[in-house]
């Protein structure tokens, strides 16, 4: 094994909780991704092996909160697959595997920031970050939108209070900031 | 009618009493030597030289609706020749020198007001650009001057130099650029040309040309058809609409370019300021409004009008720059039709067709021309040769690849 | 504006990035005998009609896909919205 | 002072007392108060000056039309001027100032303006200010600047923070009056998503204003237990102190919500202002109708206001403008103001009706006749009326009410350039039938003016949206008036009469206009600026219309119209901009060993959003130069590392992977071996150099492309296109992995030694060649990417790590290289490096050079098409003479050869006409000990040795040159394959 020790998109050696009045910002050190696009000709096939894997196929703006593995879609014919980084160190090879010539799959653990955002002011949150319609949205809602200039993905997830946001990681300090002002202006 | 002090003062004591319309209003003749199409700050001008450098006798200026009511009426007024290519620069040098002049010549108080355009610079690799900018300027004859950052603070103490996500690192000044009042170009050219015999014909729309053998004998209007010897066409963002009628595709585009003034305040900015890298720009006016705009909305478009993001854009570029100005508030924004040519340049050229000439292309940037645009295309008309600032503004550059490319985009006329 | 994606629904026209005219689909034969022309005439004299216009947009914050929009340039109507890769194969682009 | 206009009550909170101070002087108030109702309590009517003849000026209405009584409020860097007293919500402490004088409110120096007014007429700025020609910018223009605006900014850095935010309704209602609370019951009732948006801090509209009854409710009650149940539905979103400012296409509204407008200061961390998005699917426009002036001589004075503003200062603010009050009507609706002044206590001198079939009264004087001037030097103190007989009354008087008719506030159903129609009923304008796609207008924005008429209009309105069925709800009974109106626009004879009282523009104004030909709406407007103050004319420009209409002898619609443009009323730049400035204004972006490189003291650049390190200071330099030459020595003679991160990276997959590569690059991918870098350069399809960077083939069926910094995003859109576009059966799959790999560049003679104690694998020259890539594994396992490349022209590598693992490899690289006293190098270091090499970046690829400007003309493969292939052909682009990269040297090793100067031969002219090119990228050679450069020259590639000019006139510098190649180290490439 080698002794190389990762750090978190904030940079920090553990992950960073900001706990608000009604609103906590967790971010979430703990994934490993994986993007997977279907080779063409072969796109059967990998919705086989999707559902194998998920339960179902996602679809557009649309995830399969799954587990261990879970994902959504990204683009036509696109998914991202994420799973447990303590389990899934090497998620990307799994996939690889277990899609074969079907699918396409690149590694994106270290391509993303993840901040979990729950409690009673997360949908005043959202709505002063993104144009998502987060009042209507429901659990397994995935979108891709702009937050603070960044292309994000929000998710949906089962508690209702829940919502999880996915960033590009060099970014993770502006978009850490974005979350912290803005849970201040509705805290 | 000639304005002097002396005039002024008569009037005002006896009543304004002898002030006559500012030009007549006469209805159109069945024949012209040249026809304009297009009563804007470019048509106009070129009428104006028509009659009065080039001694053109029978010529008509043609608007739709009311002059001066397109683009020379909703810019932010700038005036400048800081361009940096061959194609370019002496043609605008030239503009701004016939600027330098043009209220004398014309007996307009057009307020054109020399207080200087600064290019904020903010990295090195923009620095080098506005080096080789700066000294094509200056080997053109035209003015530039390098600053740095501690001369800009000095001169601008309430430009964010402190906490700036981009910092300041100097600026190319040009101090013979700065404003001009946009409305009075327009009128000073059509009073100017109205005295020279041009009949300016408003409410007049263009709905065909009269095509015969190649040749163009005239233009079909809502007045009837006239005749003419030559057609000009100069309507900016209309221009792929009317040259579509001679069965032309033009390189270009029709874009909405939004701008905004904001409340009037006491004087605050003596020049204009770009921030080339936040996408925003700002004068002030001498009412005491704030002049400012920034990049396309970026659709093609002929609704002269834009949407929020570009507005949130600009104010946000502006507010980079100036956090001071985050109290004043926002009074306007209107959009303008811009015809984006393909090079970001323009085209001052004769068409395939005998007798129909064309201008336009002018990008969001034909306010400053004007002077410049009307001289050449007058000397064009007139000679059937190009003014020798205008040679490279060809049709067929495109088809060479003889592309004038200011800003190094390409055949994507929404980024020039 | 919105944009109503084909397959996201109406999503904010900021998430987009704009290129034009759709006939820059329609790429000429290189190894025809007219290409310089054709060429020209592809990359330079685009539509640029006042009213319905058929132009491609990028989903560039969104799912990525190149959209085909009709939009009205004298309104901003949009009447249809479809997948730039669904048109070209209908326009007969293939590799 | 006592608050001594006060009468009776209204919706102001009397047990709770507010302190504020205006011009230095303290006052009371009471919260409901706005700053103009609390000023007119305590007495005070003048509260401005007027922009051209400094005119004196107290509020003409109650609300946001107010052109006249605008302020500078509160102070130091929260100063905000212009800011209109009328819509001031009162708070203790707060602070304001009158604007635009010279000396005292009171005695305003500038007021001497007013006595030339003969001079200062409508176009006269373009007549004069000509003689001596010099003067204008000298003299004339500055006096004219210094008089000029209104208020004026702290020029303090704005303290205040403010949000933006997006909102998604079924339904949006603008305005909370009568018809847009009964649309808002009506649709929330019925479990429509709804905003219910109103600029005022109360809602209610009109119905705060008036006295009669909804049903057996006060219209404030009813409005109050309106705005109750509305508050009690899940499915409404009540948002008082929120102008909707725009209507934007396809439903997009943008609104402005006040949230801390009306406090002292904001608490903190909470916004001033949020700008709000609102998609909606369906609008009702309930915005109500602005009452307009009579226009007649010295109409202009403090007290003489709009009827309804007296009404509404009365019944909501409980204040008197002044104890002794006179109407000046047209319509009915005066009488109203008259009879309800009359209620309260305060003297009715007269009403002054136009008609001769006008209402009387028991309780005042009813007059037919006109208002033919007044006055009082700063504040109403006589009427002059002629009475229908011509007869003359003096009436004595400190306020005067002006009831011309009511405008239909259409603003918002012209943002999309749609044209309102005249109702000659009303003697208004109407909303037009282009309104702007889903908006419907209801009430007295669509011309129903009473309020029973706003009721059920209102319920209508938003029924018909919805598609609700079934029968309409009973109403509750309510004042349901006609409209009586004779149009009366101004008093015959006037000159000095005010039309535009913000930015003086009189009746004479526009004769003039119109006797100057400036006869269009269009032209009129821009010749007297009627119209342009920061009201957008919504009290005047009916005025003007009337009095072109006349002069021409047509009807007012054949006139024509003035549009309104947004915003509604004017915005805060602050609030539009949002979150997005200082360091905020772009988001950041930081590679992974940021910190790190923090730790060494680095300075940092800003490449696009990256920021990169871009040298690393070390105790004792002083100098960048000295930080920059020692990391460029050091590496070129043992070993130096730099982050490369910031390259753009994209996955490119696919079984027809090498044919889309084939297809995007000028040169061939196809016979690329699995295991093999190679360099490509991209054109766009108008045959111009775009981007360059290497593709690393790791599998038959899969390369990793790299981009330039700057053109990642760029670039990958374009790949897109192709993709998705141009070869839509192309199996090929793309990803950006930009972010997900950690990248570092060891460059130098040792630096295969240094990657060996950390690579698990072989990398001798044999086993892992010049251009060789693979996937690897370091440090015992952790998985990595290693490319044999080089942009420093050493043997150098290119290592890749997941992210997360950047800052771990970036110490683990200086740990195990300090042996070889390993040296970090910034950006700095990078670009002297790359110049010595004559490799081409941003400077060279500048979106105007082509592959043969660049020298590598021939790249371009004549066995495939690409993108950029045939028009890279064309004629201009391939001419006898063009531009060739080449390499520049100081003759005197000592001079310097700057980016950005000119090329000109050694002898001649220096000037345009001799221009022989330009040098792009410049840098000091630590290695060669002079500074060197590289460019573009005319017919470069055959002059090599040429001894030439670089001037750079405008950092005045000229130096003597030789042409050399750009390859100023190792031309032979023998370092980086050893």
């Amino acid at each position: 094994m080698h002794d190389l020790m990762p750090i978190t998109a904030l940079g920090g050696t553990e992950a960073r909780i900001d706990a608000f009045d009604h609103v906590t910002i967790t971010e979430n050190d703990g994934l490993a991704l994986a993007s997977v696009a279907a080779r063409m000709g072969h796109e059967k096939a990998c919705h086989t092996v999707l559902e194998k894997l998920l339960g179902a196929v996602p679809g557009p703006g649309k995830a399969i909160l799954h587990d261990p593995e879970a994902g959504f879609w990204m683009g036509p014919d696109q998914w991202m697959i994420g799973a447990p980084r303590d389990s899934h160190e090497l998620l990307a090879d799994q996939l690889s595997d277990q899609f074969g010539e079907t699918a396409s799959v690149t590694e994106q653990s270290g391509a993303w920031v993840c901040f979990d955002v729950t409690g009673p002011a997360m949908l005043d949150l959202c709505e002063r970050l993104c144009a998502v319609p987060i009042r209507r949205m429901v659990a397994g809602d995935a979108q891709r939108t702009m937050i603070h200039q960044l292309g994000c993905f929000v998710i949906r997830r089962q508690d209702a209070d829940h919502i999880r946001i996915l960033g590009p990681r060099a970014s993770a300090g502006s978009l850490h900031h974005a979350l912290i002002t803005t849970a201040h202006s509705v805290a | 009618m000639r304005y002097s002090g002396f005039k002024v003062i008569k009037e005002a004591l006896t009543g304004h009493k002898g002030w006559t319309p500012a030009w007549r209003d006469p209805a159109p003749q069945s024949h012209y030597d040249i026809v304009i199409i297009g009563g804007g700050g470019h048509g106009l001008a070129t009428a104006y030289y028509l009659a009065k450098q080039y001694r053109q006798k029978r010529v008509a200026v043609l608007e739709k609706g009311w002059i001066g009511g397109g683009n020379v009426g909703r810019n932010t007024t700038i005036i400048r020749s800081n361009y940096l290519l061959d194609g370019n620069e002496p043609f605008y040098e030239f503009s701004l020198k016939l600027w330098e002049g043009l209220e004398q010549d014309f007996n307009y108080n057009a307020m054109i007001s020399q207080r200087g355009i600064l290019n904020l610079i903010h990295s090195d690799a923009q620095r080098d650009a506005f080096i080789r900018r700066g000294n094509a300027m200056i080997l053109n004859g035209a003015d530039a001057e390098m600053l740095t950052t501690e001369q800009i603070k000095a001169r601008y103490p309430f430009l964010n130099t402190d906490d700036a996500r981009f910092p300041i690192k100097g600026g190319l000044a040009q101090h013979r650029g700065g404003t001009v009042r946009h409305d009075a170009v327009a009128w000073g050219y059509a009073r100017g040309a109205d005295g020279h015999g041009v009949d300016i014909i408003q409410n007049c729309e263009v709905t065909g040309f009269r095509i015969e053998n190649g040749k163009c004998l005239g233009v079909e209007t809502t007045k009837g058809f006239i005749g003419a010897g030559k057609v000009g066409c100069a309507v900016a963002g209309s221009s792929s609409r009317l040259m579509s009628k001679a069965d032309m595709r033009l390189p270009m585009e029709s874009h909405v370019l939004q701008a905004f003034v904001s409340e009037g305040l006491k004087p605050v900015l003596p020049g204009v300021i770009t921030f080339g890298a936040g996408h925003f720009y700002c004068s002030q006016s001498d009412k005491g409004g704030l002049v400012f705009g920034g990049d396309l909305d970026g659709y093609n478009s002929y609704a002269q009008r834009g949407n929020l993001p570009v507005v949130e854009d600009v104010c946000e570029g502006g507010m980079a720059i100036f956090p001071a100005f985050g109290r004043a508030r926002l009074l306007r924004m209107w959009g303008g039709i811009m015809d984006m040519s393909m090079d970001g340049s323009p085209i001052i050229d004769r068409t395939h067709i005998d007798g129909l000439y064309f201008n336009g292309g002018w990008c969001y940037g034909g306010f400053k021309a004007t002077p410049a645009s009307g001289f050449c295309f007058a000397h064009l008309l007139a000679t059937d040769t190009p003014h020798p600032t205008a040679t490279a503004y060809r049709f067929d550059r495109f088809e060479k690849g003889l592309m004038i490319d200011e800003k190094g985009m390409g055949n994507q006329p929404n980024l020039h | 504006m919105i944009i109503d994606h084909p397959l996201l629904g109406p999503r904010d026209s900021a998430e987009f990035t704009y290129m034009g005219d759709a006939r820059l689909i329609d790429r000429p034969d290189p190894d025809a005998e007219t290409a310089a022309q054709d060429f020209y005439e592809y990359g330079y004299l685009r539509g640029n009609p006042a009213g319905w216009h058929d132009e491609l947009w990028f989903h560039e914050a969104g799912d990525r896909s190149w959209l085909v929009v009709t939009r009205n340039t004298l309104t901003h109507e949009i009447s249809k919205v479809q997948l730039a890769r669904d048109v070209a194969r209908s326009r007969g682009r293939s590799k | 002072m006592t608050q001594v206009n006060r009468i009776g009550r209204g919706q102001v909170d009397f047990t709770k007392t507010l302190k504020f101070s205006f011009d230095g002087k303290s006052y009371t108030g009471h919260p409901g108060d706005t700053l103009a109702s609390a000023l007119l309590a305590n007495g005070v009517r003048l509260m401005g000056r007027s922009f051209k003849y400094h005119r004196p000026r107290g509020p003409l209405s109650a609300g946001s039309e107010e052109p006249n009584a605008l302020v500078e409020l509160r102070g130091g860097a929260r100063q905000e001027p212009n800011t209109r007293a009328t819509t001031v919500e009162l708070f203790d402490g707060l602070l304001a100032k009158s604007q635009n004088r010279l000396g005292s409110l009171k005695f305003d120096l500038l007021s001497i303006n007013d006595r030339f007014s003969n001079f200062l007429t409508a176009g006269f700025y373009y007549k004069t200010f000509m003689w001596p020609a010099a003067f204008w910018e000298k003299f004339y223009e500055p006096i004219i600047r210094n008089a000029a605006g209104l208020g004026s900014l702290s020029l303090k850095d704005d303290p205040d923070v403010y949000d933006k935010g997006f909102l998604h309704c079924d339904l949006l209602i603008i305005g909370a009056g009568p018809a847009g609370l009964s649309a808002a019951l009506t649709a929330g009732r019925a479990g429509a998503d709804v905003i219910l948006a109103d600029e005022d801090f109360r809602m209610g509209g009109r119905l705060n204003s008036e006295t009669f009854a909804i049903g057996d409710a006060s219209g404030a009650d009813w409005a109050a237990a309106a705005v109750a149940e509305l508050a009690s539905l899940p499915n409404v979103r009540l948002m008082p102190r929120t102008t909707v400012i725009g209507a934007f296409d396809h439903g997009i509204y943008g609104a402005v919500e006040r949230v801390s407008d009306h406090i002292h200061t904001p608490d903190a961390g909470k916004p001033r202002q949020v700008l709000w998005r609102i998609y909606t699917k369906q609008t009702v426009l309930a915005a109500g109708a602005i009452e307009r002036p009579i226009a007649f001589e010295n109409n202009d004075r403090p007290g003489i206001m709009l009827a309804s503003a007296l009404r509404t200062y009365a019944n909501r603010f409980a204040v008197a403008a002044d104890r002794r009050v006179a109407i000046f009507t047209n319509n009915d609706d005066g009488h109203r103001t008259a009879s309800d002044l009359h209620a309260r206590g305060v003297k009715v001198v007269a009403v002054i009706d136009t008609r001769a079939e006008a209402p009387r009264s028991m309780d005042y004087e009813v007059l037919h006749g006109q208002v033919i001037d007044t006055k009082g030097r700063l504040g109403l103190t006589f009427a002059e009326v002629k009475l229908a007989d011509g007869s003359m009354r003096t009436l004595d008087c400190g306020a005067l009410g002006l009831s011309g008719g009511w405008n239909p506030n259409v603003h918002l159903t012209c943002h999309q350039r749609g044209r309102p129609t005249w109702n000659p009923d009303l003697a208004a304008f109407v909303p037009g039938t282009d309104l702007p796609p889903g908006m419907t207008v209801a009430g007295a924005a669509q011309g129903d003016l009473s309020t029973a008429g706003a009721l059920a209009g209102g319920a209508k309105a938003a029924r018909a949206v919805l598609g609700l069925k079934g029968r309409m709800p009973v109403l509750p009974e309510a004042e349901d008036a006609p409209v009586n109106i004779t149009p009366f626009w101004y008093v015959e004879g006037c000159s000095r009469a005010w039309l535009d009282q913000q930015n003086d523009v009189t009746v004479k104004d526009v004769k003039l206009s119109h006797q100057e030909g400036f006869r269009s709406v269009e032209h009129l407007k821009r010749y007297t600026t009627l119209g342009m103050a920061t009201d957008q004319g919504k009290t005047s420009n009916m005025g003007g219309l009337a009095i072109m209409a006349e002069l021409a002898g047509k009807a007012i619609p054949e006139v024509g119209t003035t549009i309104f443009r947004p915003p509604y009323t004017p915005t805060a730049i602050g609030v539009l901009a949002g979150r997005h400035r200082g360091q905020e204004f772009h988001p950041k972006r930081l590679t992974p060993s940021h910190k790190w490189a923090e730790e060494q003291g680095a300075v940092f650049v800003e490449v696009g959003n990256w920021l990169r390190a871009q040298w690393f200071p070390k105790p004792g330099e002083t100098h960048w130069r000295e930080s920059v030459d020692r990391e460029v020595l050091a590496t070129r003679k043992s070993v130096g590392v730099c982050d490369v991160t910031t390259l753009g990276k994209v996955d490119v997959q696919g079984t027809d992977a090498a044919a889309f590569l084939n297809k995007i690059y000028c040169n061939g991918f196809a016979k690329l071996a699995v295991g093999k870098t190679r360099y490509g350069l991209m054109l766009r399809e108008d045959g111009i150099a775009m981007d360059d960077g290497t593709a690393a083939r790791l599998a038959e069926d899969h390369f990793v492309v790299t981009t330039t910094t700057a053109n990642a995003l760029p670039v990958y859109r374009h790949m897109e296109f192709v993709r998705q576009c141009l070869c839509p059966d192309m199996d090929v799959q793309l990803i950006s992995t930009t972010e997900a790999w950690a990248q570092y560049a060891v460059a130098g003679p040792n630096s295969r030694k240094l990657l060996e104690k950390i690579v698990d694998q072989d990398i001798s020259n044999e086993a892992f060649p010049f251009m060789a890539c693979a996937n690897i594994t370091i440090c015992g396992g952790l998985r990595a990417r290693l490319f044999r490349i080089s942009f420093s022209g050493e043997l150098a590598y290119e290592i890749a790590v997941p992210m997360a693992y950047g800052d771990a490899l970036m110490r683990k690289i200086m740990e195990v290289g300090a042996e070889f006293d390993v040296t970090p190098y910034g950006t700095e270091a990078l670009g002297v490096m790359r110049i010595e090499k004559g490799h081409a970046a941003g400077n060279e690829l500048n979106g105007t050079t082509t592959a043969q400007n660049l020298g590598m003309g021939r790249m371009i493969s004549s066995l495939k098409d690409c993108i950029g292939k045939t028009l890279s052909q064309r004629e201009g682009l391939n001419a006898d003479g063009d531009l060739r990269q080449v390499g520049i040297r100081p003759v005197d090793p000592n001079d310097p050869v700057p980016a950005g100067a000119h090329l000109m031969n050694a002898d001649g002219p220096i000037d345009a006409a001799h221009d022989q090119g330009y040098a792009t990228s410049a840098c000091y050679s630590p290695n060669l000990g002079h500074a060197i450069a590289i460019g573009f020259l005319k017919n470069g590639s055959d002059r090599m040795g040429e001894r030439m000019r670089l001037v750079s006139p405008l950092t005045k510098v000229q130096v003597d040159v030789e042409i050399t190649s750009a390859h100023f180290i190792d031309p032979e490439g023998e370092r980086l394959r050893a």
